[in-house]
């Protein structure tokens, strides 16, 4: 059970949030200059790493705020949380919120 | 009255003044309180409790504690029974009734136990080395092994108790109460900070509580004194009965409260059986102490064969003999210490076999001292006896670890045995924690944390109460506890198994009791090559039995690594898991069942319907009025009466359940132009407009009509099924994406009771009831909404249609829901106003030929597959658009929703059914489609259905073939607009 | 914790509020306008603060969001209330939704009322945790709640969907069963 | 290789010491082979042993990081069936179920094929009529499927309760009554003890840390235990996919996360059948040995750590007592976790890649173990003849880019 520190109303437990997915994925500008498999990027392809991910997830059952999440997926260790159209925080290991 | 022949006259924590009665196995028998039932089973001197697994061998009490892997009993009958409980975890209650599991007809004669005389045939493994004949014959089989496998019986019936749930917050759990965890406690709760200390036991104490004699060090007494003060603490929460049992992700960990189990059958109604405790800890102090090896010898699982530490504790806390007359085999010095007690206690101790040739310090001088008779390089090589062991074969080991001299057989009815201790690292590995084998103790230590963990105590190797108390302490202030103490003597760590004198003793080496797994059984696993520690773990079963292994996995890896010749830190242990201890599915499930199991969402005409008689439906986890029978109805009459009513007159549907979404702000248009496939600039304020939304994957995620309220605002509705997830998803775009957007999404759903009022007499109804909104065609037209006054009741009125007809739906604040439903009720009567449920809806938007999305659509349709290119934007993009364009999706082949005329009007096709292009002609057949929807249109008098063919109204005018049960229908391919196709009612 | 040995006192009871007038308004709390629109229509500013709660007029206001908040009036002041919000924030981004009628308001008072919580929420509702004028939005086992705590007392609102609230109340009766038997 | 035989048992009873061979060698990899498959579960295992067997290729390795079957092969909650939507779902399944129902006889190998009956609960409107479509289509593609009414599911589980009065009742069911469950570790057994006796190097504790790939075309592989040259490479590796594909430079369309899976203590025979609901979101059935093998759906973030929230356990226990009130005072005696690897349409993507030689086979979700003899027949197929079957040319990757997908989230709507 994940304890996650929503930068708005800091650490609440795992079932009040909602996990949406790799982060950081931009809806392309233009899709219709997109070829169907640079469309399909966009669209399906992950990255999914073994180790440091960056993810959204959205506080559902708090302040209803989506939000980024630095986390590790092999420990579950959260590195770093921050607010959407933030960057992540340097490669410490600390809480920033 | 029976007497308890092993009782002690004195000492012990049992209450000799509360005498209880008790049954096992239709025997009536006594013991006290403070009793388990094992404790008093031992008093009365009943040592076969039940019976093993796989060869049904008898076997008797091992353990004092969790790690039992023998005496497993069924515990009342009913739907109060309980299988497979741990005699030694049971605690006495008046009226107890217990069973003997896995045997047949009784514990004492057990037909099973015919597979034991035929056991080398059946090593393990064996079942993948035959029944494979016939093919398909396993399954004949594997009801004869299925029957003789599986211990206790579940329960019968419902389970009458409650369990109940609850989270807890503190800044330190300490597991365990003994020493180590009762010192953590009390310096952790010094500090003021929120303190919660759980322990298994009914009483705090731990392993303290068998000792009598403490030599001085800490004892009873500070036991009591300690106790006090966490008592005198209110920050301090004390749970005994408390077996921490999981051990999570981020400190979460799960712990299991017996409420009552301890009271039987009689415990007070109101209280939980059990509690789960959901427990987020900044810091937890593991104080899980060690658990004592078993030795492996033949025979070594006769009753009456039982460790020493156990016999101890019976002898201390419980004072009930295990025996008169015991042997005791060792490789360490804690033996001596039982050996001692029961000696004193009367015990005859013939002879303590140590496996160290020369047993030497304080324990063996005291042991010596009392006149015991001590055997250095000896070892209990065999037992004998049926159903109680009666003699120990006692034998020296050599050097080479291999039988040296005369085998003695030495009368008795107990064996002490110990093969050294286990620090109960499980809790410490499941938080991830590394786990490193230390040489000098020879066992598996704590290493590495990766979580806010400490361990404490016997479970970090500490020796003596003095130092568990000192590691405690320091664990409990925040301070890495001190390294693990030198052991007080050096074990024989090479005699694993022990060797056997004869040939069918070295098939009865038993490691895992439980389980009947032998060490033979790990030689041959390895010999075929199951050597990693999971291989080997899978195809002998070591480890897998209700015990988890407590006590035959450190004995199962030493004789592992014997077999491969490997140090026994490169084999490694198997992973540790939740739980622990096996915890209840009730305790698992809190109140999350019956009645509470998941939320029931009511309208505010709820009670409207239930009075009418309506049959409901569930969607999600409303309740909707599916359709409302007439006495002696059946559904289908009460579902064309409806319609009926809706075409000819008027009907009423409560529309509470649909989602709205207030969407306000200077960038509404613009988002629901993004949000939505058609464009919305030019919607005037009053006027309402349908909308359908894709997926970005281009397929038809949900529709809805929205309306605009003010420039700015718009109040957008969505199918019931989906009204969480499109705000979500709405939220997700606004949120990540388009942050620049002025936009606010608020949910009314809730905020409204809404009704659909429909038919040609709607209108008449309706101007009953408002004064002040003019309902003429001029003044109101389709697709347009007002707000006024609906009997008296602030309101909304939507002019929009999803039955063809003439159609209003009236939104008001949700606390008037009801009267405004009874209103329309009153004033319709006289025109024949019909309550219509979602079923009579779902017929006549069918034969309107419009979609619904769930039913024509399943996550794999696009709007051009449904014929609704007219909703999409030529130009600008929106979500889903791209999509669209991929070269599958523009397959002329792809399923497109077309109508289905049967060619016997009277037949209705069953939804689902599949389309198939010519006659079947046997399977696999080429299929083009299948039918969305069906129903019987009672004003067209005929069948009407919908359905996703391949081709689409390219095929109009074309029959195809549809397979019923039994026969094929066959049915004209034709335009899904089935009734009124123009419109023209609902403009009207 | 509460001391249960407390006599006289019911261990915890479970009652529904009357109805009440809501207003959930989404605004920008950086944006003076904004504060000074609110301030102007219901006597405060919002508060910015996380999971806080300032008193407003006869009613209170309620910190929901970074850009969200709950304002709690009389229910007869509903309409009135939202008019004057909306006419001060005209022209601002903001948005104001009346929803007192969508939600319903339990309140849970008595010595084991924490305990009571405790069993259905995961949030650290003990009284120094969760002080006088806190709120926050969770679960409550399987309903998404807003919890307030009005005063120094051990009374907490449970504030829950109309459609969710026969679900609430039932649970919470049966969480609190174990504290109401006599001993 | 011992034939496997109750007269072979017999024989080691008798003899004074038993004299079993080996299951399998555990050879040291060598420096090159011509086909490498990268994963020693089910799916790989099979794979080489139908390159050897149907396709004669003879210098075969299969690399395991750990101990073979030690992923979802042996993580899973066993479940077989083949009533899948589409066809091209339900032609491969198929195919699947019919390899399993003669894989003991092939393999020599008892994998205890249990067709005890798969049945699949509905509780309300909505699932009957997508139950009527699943069984339809599913009749008509030749595969057994019946509809049962509520009356008839009491009859094949007598212990369900089909109380009208609970939260969500019980409408009816569909049943395929030769799914069932086999033995997950015999059957990783089974293909590996065949497949090493027809030479396929089975090398375990040998992790690969990276691909190499020349002018398109995949040349070998680094390891562990040293490089090693290969002419073709198949991926099969769930729970890795993507990190294995990402070291030739492939993206895939997946996510992985946690499944978990929990057993009762084992008690005496009370469910004959295995028991599915996608509405209240659990999945069982009871083991040979007793214990109640009990399944649901996926934790929600991506993992590759084999553990996952206790929530789920939580949810999953709540809607098995929702169905088996009776169940209420069983525990709950051990709980693990696998890694999923999910694709978009919940379908796998089986067939060649951008890279010459290199091929994948994964995404199945949480429903792989179904498929092992048919996935690792049609894969062998795929780099024997380097073209897809028939049968897995549906499910490649470029579908993802042409949207062709086969969704199949009705049919994974619950893990099993």
């Amino acid at each position: 059970m994940l304890l996650i520190s929503c930068p708005w109303c800091g650490q609440r437990d795992e079932s009040e949030f909602t996990c949406g997915g790799e982060a950081h994925i931009q809806r392309p500008p233009d899709p219709d200059a997109l070829s169907d498999p640079e469309w399909a990027d966009y669209l399906f392809m992950r990255t999914n790493p073994k180790g440091r991910h960056r993810e959204r997830w959205c506080h559902t059952h708090g302040c209803g705020r989506w939000f980024n999440v630095e986390r590790h997926t092999l420990t579950h260790d959260i590195i770093s949380v921050y607010r959407m159209g933030e960057g992540p925080a340097d490669d410490g290991d600390g809480d920033p919120s | 009255m029976t007497a308890q022949p092993y009782r002690l006259a004195e000492g012990g924590v049992i209450d000799r003044t509360r005498p209880l009665s008790f049954s096992f196995n239709g025997r009536r028998l006594t013991g006290f309180a403070g009793d388990t039932l094992a404790s008093a089973l031992l008093a009365n001197g009943v040592h076969l409790v039940g019976r093993s697994f796989k060869y049904h061998r008898p076997r008797g009490i091992l353990t004092a504690g969790t790690e039992e892997p023998n005496a497993l009993v069924q515990l009342e009958t009913g739907n109060r029974s309980t299988p497979n409980l741990k005699a030694t975890r049971v605690e006495l209650y008046d009226g107890l009734a217990a069973t003997s599991v896995n045997c047949w007809p009784g514990v004492r004669f057990d037909a099973g136990a015919l597979i034991d005389a035929v056991h080398r045939m059946v090593p393990a493994g064996f079942y993948y080395k035959t029944f494979m004949w016939p093919r398909g014959g396993w399954h004949f089989y594997e009801k004869l092994i299925r029957r003789m496998a599986g211990m206790g019986r579940a329960p019968e019936g419902p389970d009458p108790d409650r369990y109940d749930r609850t989270n807890a917050h503190c800044e330190v759990l300490v597991v365990g109460a003994g020493p180590a965890g009762l010192a953590a406690a009390r310096a952790a709760g010094r500090s003021g900070t929120r303190i919660i200390l759980a322990d298994e036991q009914p009483r705090p104490g731990g392993m303290l509580l068998n000792v009598t004699d403490t030599k001085g060090e800490p004892g009873a007494d500070w036991i009591g004194d300690t106790l006090s003060e966490l008592r005198s603490m209110p920050n301090v929460r004390v749970l005994t009965r408390t077996t921490v049992t999981g051990y999570f992700d981020h400190n979460f960990l799960v712990a299991v409260e017996r409420v009552t189990d301890h009271l039987g059958p009689d415990a007070p109604a109101h209280l939980p059986r059990q509690r789960l405790w959901r427990i987020r800890a900044a810091r937890v102090v593991l104080a899980t102490g060690a658990l004592e090896r078993p030795l492996v010898f033949a025979n070594n699982d006769r009753p009456g064969v039982m460790l020493a530490a156990a016999a101890r504790a019976y002898v201390n806390a419980f004072a009930a003999l295990p025996g008169r007359r015991a042997v005791v085999c060792t490789n360490n010095d804690s033996a001596y210490e039982a050996a001692l007690d029961l000696h004193r206690n009367g015990v005859e101790i013939t002879a303590i076999a140590d496996l160290r040739t020369d047993p030497a310090g304080p324990a063996a001088e005291a042991a010596a001292a009392a006149g015991l008779n001590i055997l250095g390089g000896h070892a209990v090589v065999d037992t004998s006896g049926r159903r109680r062991v009666r003699s120990a074969q006692v034998a020296g080991i050599g050097a080479d670890g291999s039988l040296e001299g005369p085998v003695r057989a030495l009368h008795c009815d107990l064996v002490l045995m110990s093969g050294g201790w286990s620090p109960a690292v499980h809790l410490f590995s499941q938080s991830g924690g590394r786990l490193r084998y230390d040489d000098a103790l020879g066992v598996f230590l704590p290493d590495r944390a990766r979580q806010p963990v400490q361990c404490a105590g016997a479970v970090n190797g500490a020796d003596g109460t003095a130092a568990c108390v000192l590691q405690g302490q320091d664990a409990g202030s925040g301070n890495r506890p001190a390294a693990a103490s030198a052991p007080a003597a050096p074990e024989a760590g090479s005699h694993w198994p022990i060797p056997a004198r004869n040939r069918s003793g070295e098939f009865r080496r038993f490691v895992d009791l439980q389980n009947d797994v032998t060490a033979a059984d790990i030689a041959l696993a390895v010999a075929e090559g199951y050597q990693s520690v999971e291989h080997l773990k899978r195809y002998t079963t070591l480890g897998m039995g209700t015990d988890q292994g407590k006590t035959g996995n450190v004995p199962g890896i030493a004789v592992l690594a014997g077999s491969l010749g490997a140090p026994l830190p490169a084999v490694g242990t198997t992973t540790f898991r939740p739980p622990y201890d096996p915890v209840t599915f009730g305790a698992i499930a809190g109140r999350d069942v019956g009645p509470l199991a998941d939320p029931v969402r009511e309208t505010p005409m709820h009670a409207w319907h239930v009075e009418a008689g309506a049959v409901f439906e569930d969607v999600g986890q409303w309740k909707r009025p599916f359709y409302y029978p007439l006495a002696g109805e059946t559904k289908r009459d009460a579902v064309a009466r409806e319609c009926l009513a809706v075409r000819n007159a008027v009907g009423l549907m409560d529309a509470t359940t649909l989602g709205k979404i207030v969407v306000s702000g200077r960038g509404a248009v613009a988002f629901l132009n993004r949000i939505y496939t058609n464009a919305w600039d030019d919607l005037e304020v009053g006027r309402c407009r349908y909308g359908l939304m894709l997926g970005e994957d281009g397929m038809v995620l949900d529709d809805g009509v929205t309306a605009r309220l003010a420039t700015n605002r718009f109040l957008m509705t969505t199918t019931t099924g989906n009204a969480s997830r499109v705000l979500a998803w709405l939220e997700e775009w606004l949120q990540t994406e388009w942050p620049d957007l002025d936009v606010y999404l608020t949910s009314a759903t809730e905020q409204f009771a809404t009704v659909a009022l429909a038919g040609p007499k709607a209108r008449a109804v309706l101007s009953g009831l408002t004064s002040d909104i003019d309902v003429t065609t001029e003044a109101f037209p389709f697709m347009s909404w007002r707000s006024g006054h609906v009997a008296g009741f602030p309101a909304r009125v939507f002019r929009i249609s999803y039955s063809g007809e003439l159609a209003y739906e009236i939104s008001v604040p949700a606390a008037h829901g009801l009267s405004l439903w009874a209103a329309l009720s009153r004033q319709g009567e006289d025109h024949g106003i019909t309550p219509f449920g979602t079923e009579a809806m779902h017929v006549l938007r069918a034969e309107k030929g419009y979609l619904m999305v769930g039913q024509e659509t399943d996550g794999t349709v696009t709007p051009i597959d449904l014929g609704m290119q007219w909703i999409l934007k030529k130009k600008k993009d929106y979500i889903g658009r791209r999509s669209l364009a991929r070269s599958a999706m523009l397959d002329p082949l792809r399923k497109r929703l077309v109508g289905l005329r049967t060619e016997d009007p009277e037949l209705v096709l069953p939804e689902g059914a599949q389309i198939l292009p010519t006659a079947p002609s046997g399977p696999p057949e080429t299929m083009i489609g299948h039918v969305t929807s069906s129903y019987w249109s009672g004003v067209l008098r005929r069948s009407v259905a919908l359905a996703l063919v391949k081709g689409g109204r390219d095929r109009e005018t074309t029959t195809v073939h549809v397979p019923l049960d039994g026969r094929t229908a066959r049915a004209e391919i034709c335009d899904p607009r089935f009734y009124d196709p123009d419109g023209a009612r609902l403009r009207g | 914790m509460a001391d249960p040995t407390v006599r006289d006192v019911p261990a915890v009871t479970l009652a529904r509020c009357p109805p009440r007038g809501r207003i959930n308004l989404r605004g920008n709390c950086w944006d003076p306008a904004f504060l000074a629109g609110v301030a102007s229509a219901i006597g405060t500013e919002p508060p910015p603060a996380a999971n806080t709660s300032r008193p407003a007029g006869r009613g209170v206001i309620l910190w929901l969001g970074p850009d969200e908040w709950l304002v709690e009036v009389a229910a007869a002041a509903e309409t009135a209330i939202a008019v004057a919000l909306e006419d001060a924030l005209a022209g601002l981004h903001a948005s104001v939704v009346a929803v007192g009628d969508g939600l319903v308001t339990l309140s849970l008072s008595g010595p084991r009322s924490v305990d009571v919580l405790a069993k259905g929420m995961t949030l650290d509702v003990e009284p120094d945790r969760f002080p006088a004028g806190c709120c926050a939005r969770s679960l409550l086992a399987k309903a998404p709640v807003l919890l307030y705590r009005p005063g120094d007392d051990l009374l907490y609102e449970v504030t829950v969907a109309r459609s969710l609230s026969a679900y609430a109340s039932r649970w919470l009766e049966d969480a609190a069963l174990e504290y109401l038997q006599p001993a | 290789m011992t034939r496997y035989s109750i007269f072979s048992l017999a024989r080691n009873a008798l003899a004074h010491r038993p004299n079993w061979a080996r299951a399998w060698r555990s050879p040291d990899p060598r420096p090159a082979y011509d086909v490498v498959i990268v994963g020693g579960g089910g799916h790989g295992l099979a794979t080489a042993y139908y390159l050897a067997k149907e396709h004669g290729v003879s210098n075969i390795a299969v690399l395991e990081k750990g101990w073979l079957g030690g992923g979802n092969t042996g993580r899973n909650t066993t479940v077989i069936r083949s009533n899948y939507l589409w066809d091209e779902s339900a032609h491969l399944y198929e195919k699947a179920l019919q390899l399993y129902e003669g894989l003991s006889q092939e393999l020599n190998f008892n994998i205890m094929l249990s067709q005890r009956g798969v049945l699949n609960l509905v509780h309300n409107e909505h699932d009957l009529k997508e139950m009527s479509r699943r069984v339809r289509a599913i009749r008509l593609n030749g595969i057994d499927s019946e509809m049962l009414d509520r009356q008839a599911v009491k009859a094949e589980i007598p212990v369900i309760n089909i109380s009208p009065q609970v939260r969500y009742p019980i409408l009816g069911a569909s049943i395929q009554r030769r799914g069932g469950v086999a033995r997950h570790d015999a059957v990783a057994w089974g293909f590996a003890r065949a497949a090493d006796a027809r030479g396929v190097d089975i090398v375990q504790n040998c992790e690969v840390t990276g691909i190499d790939v020349a002018n398109g075309r995949v040349r070998g592989l680094q390891t562990s235990r040293g490089a090693i040259a290969a002419k073709q490479v198949g991926l099969v590796a769930a729970g890795h996919s993507s990190v294995l594909a990402a070291m030739a430079g492939l993206r895939l369309p997946i996510d992985s996360h946690p499944l978990q899976a929990l057993v009762s203590e084992p008690i005496k025979p009370v469910l004959d059948t295995v028991v599915m609901s996608n509405t209240v979101h659990v999945y069982l059935s009871q083991s040979d040995k007793g214990e109640l093998v009990i399944g649901a759906g996926i934790d929600g973030y991506n993992s590759y750590a084999q553990r996952g929230s206790f929530q789920i356990i939580e949810s999953q226990m709540g809607a098995l007592l929702e169905l088996f009130p009776s169940f209420s005072r069983l525990r709950m005696l051990r709980q693990w976790g696998g890694i999923v690897d999910v694709c978009p349409d919940a379908s796998p993507i089986v067939g060649k890649t951008p890279v010459e030689g290199l091929y994948l086979n994964c995404g199945w979700g949480t429903g792989g173990f179904k498929a092992t003899p048919g996935s690792g027949w049609a894969f062998a197929h795929t780099i024997a003849q380097d073209r897809p079957h028939a049968l897995n040319a549906p499910f490649t990757l470029e579908r993802f880019g042409t949207g062709a997908l086969i969704d199949e989230h009705g049919a994974a709507a619950v893990a099993h």
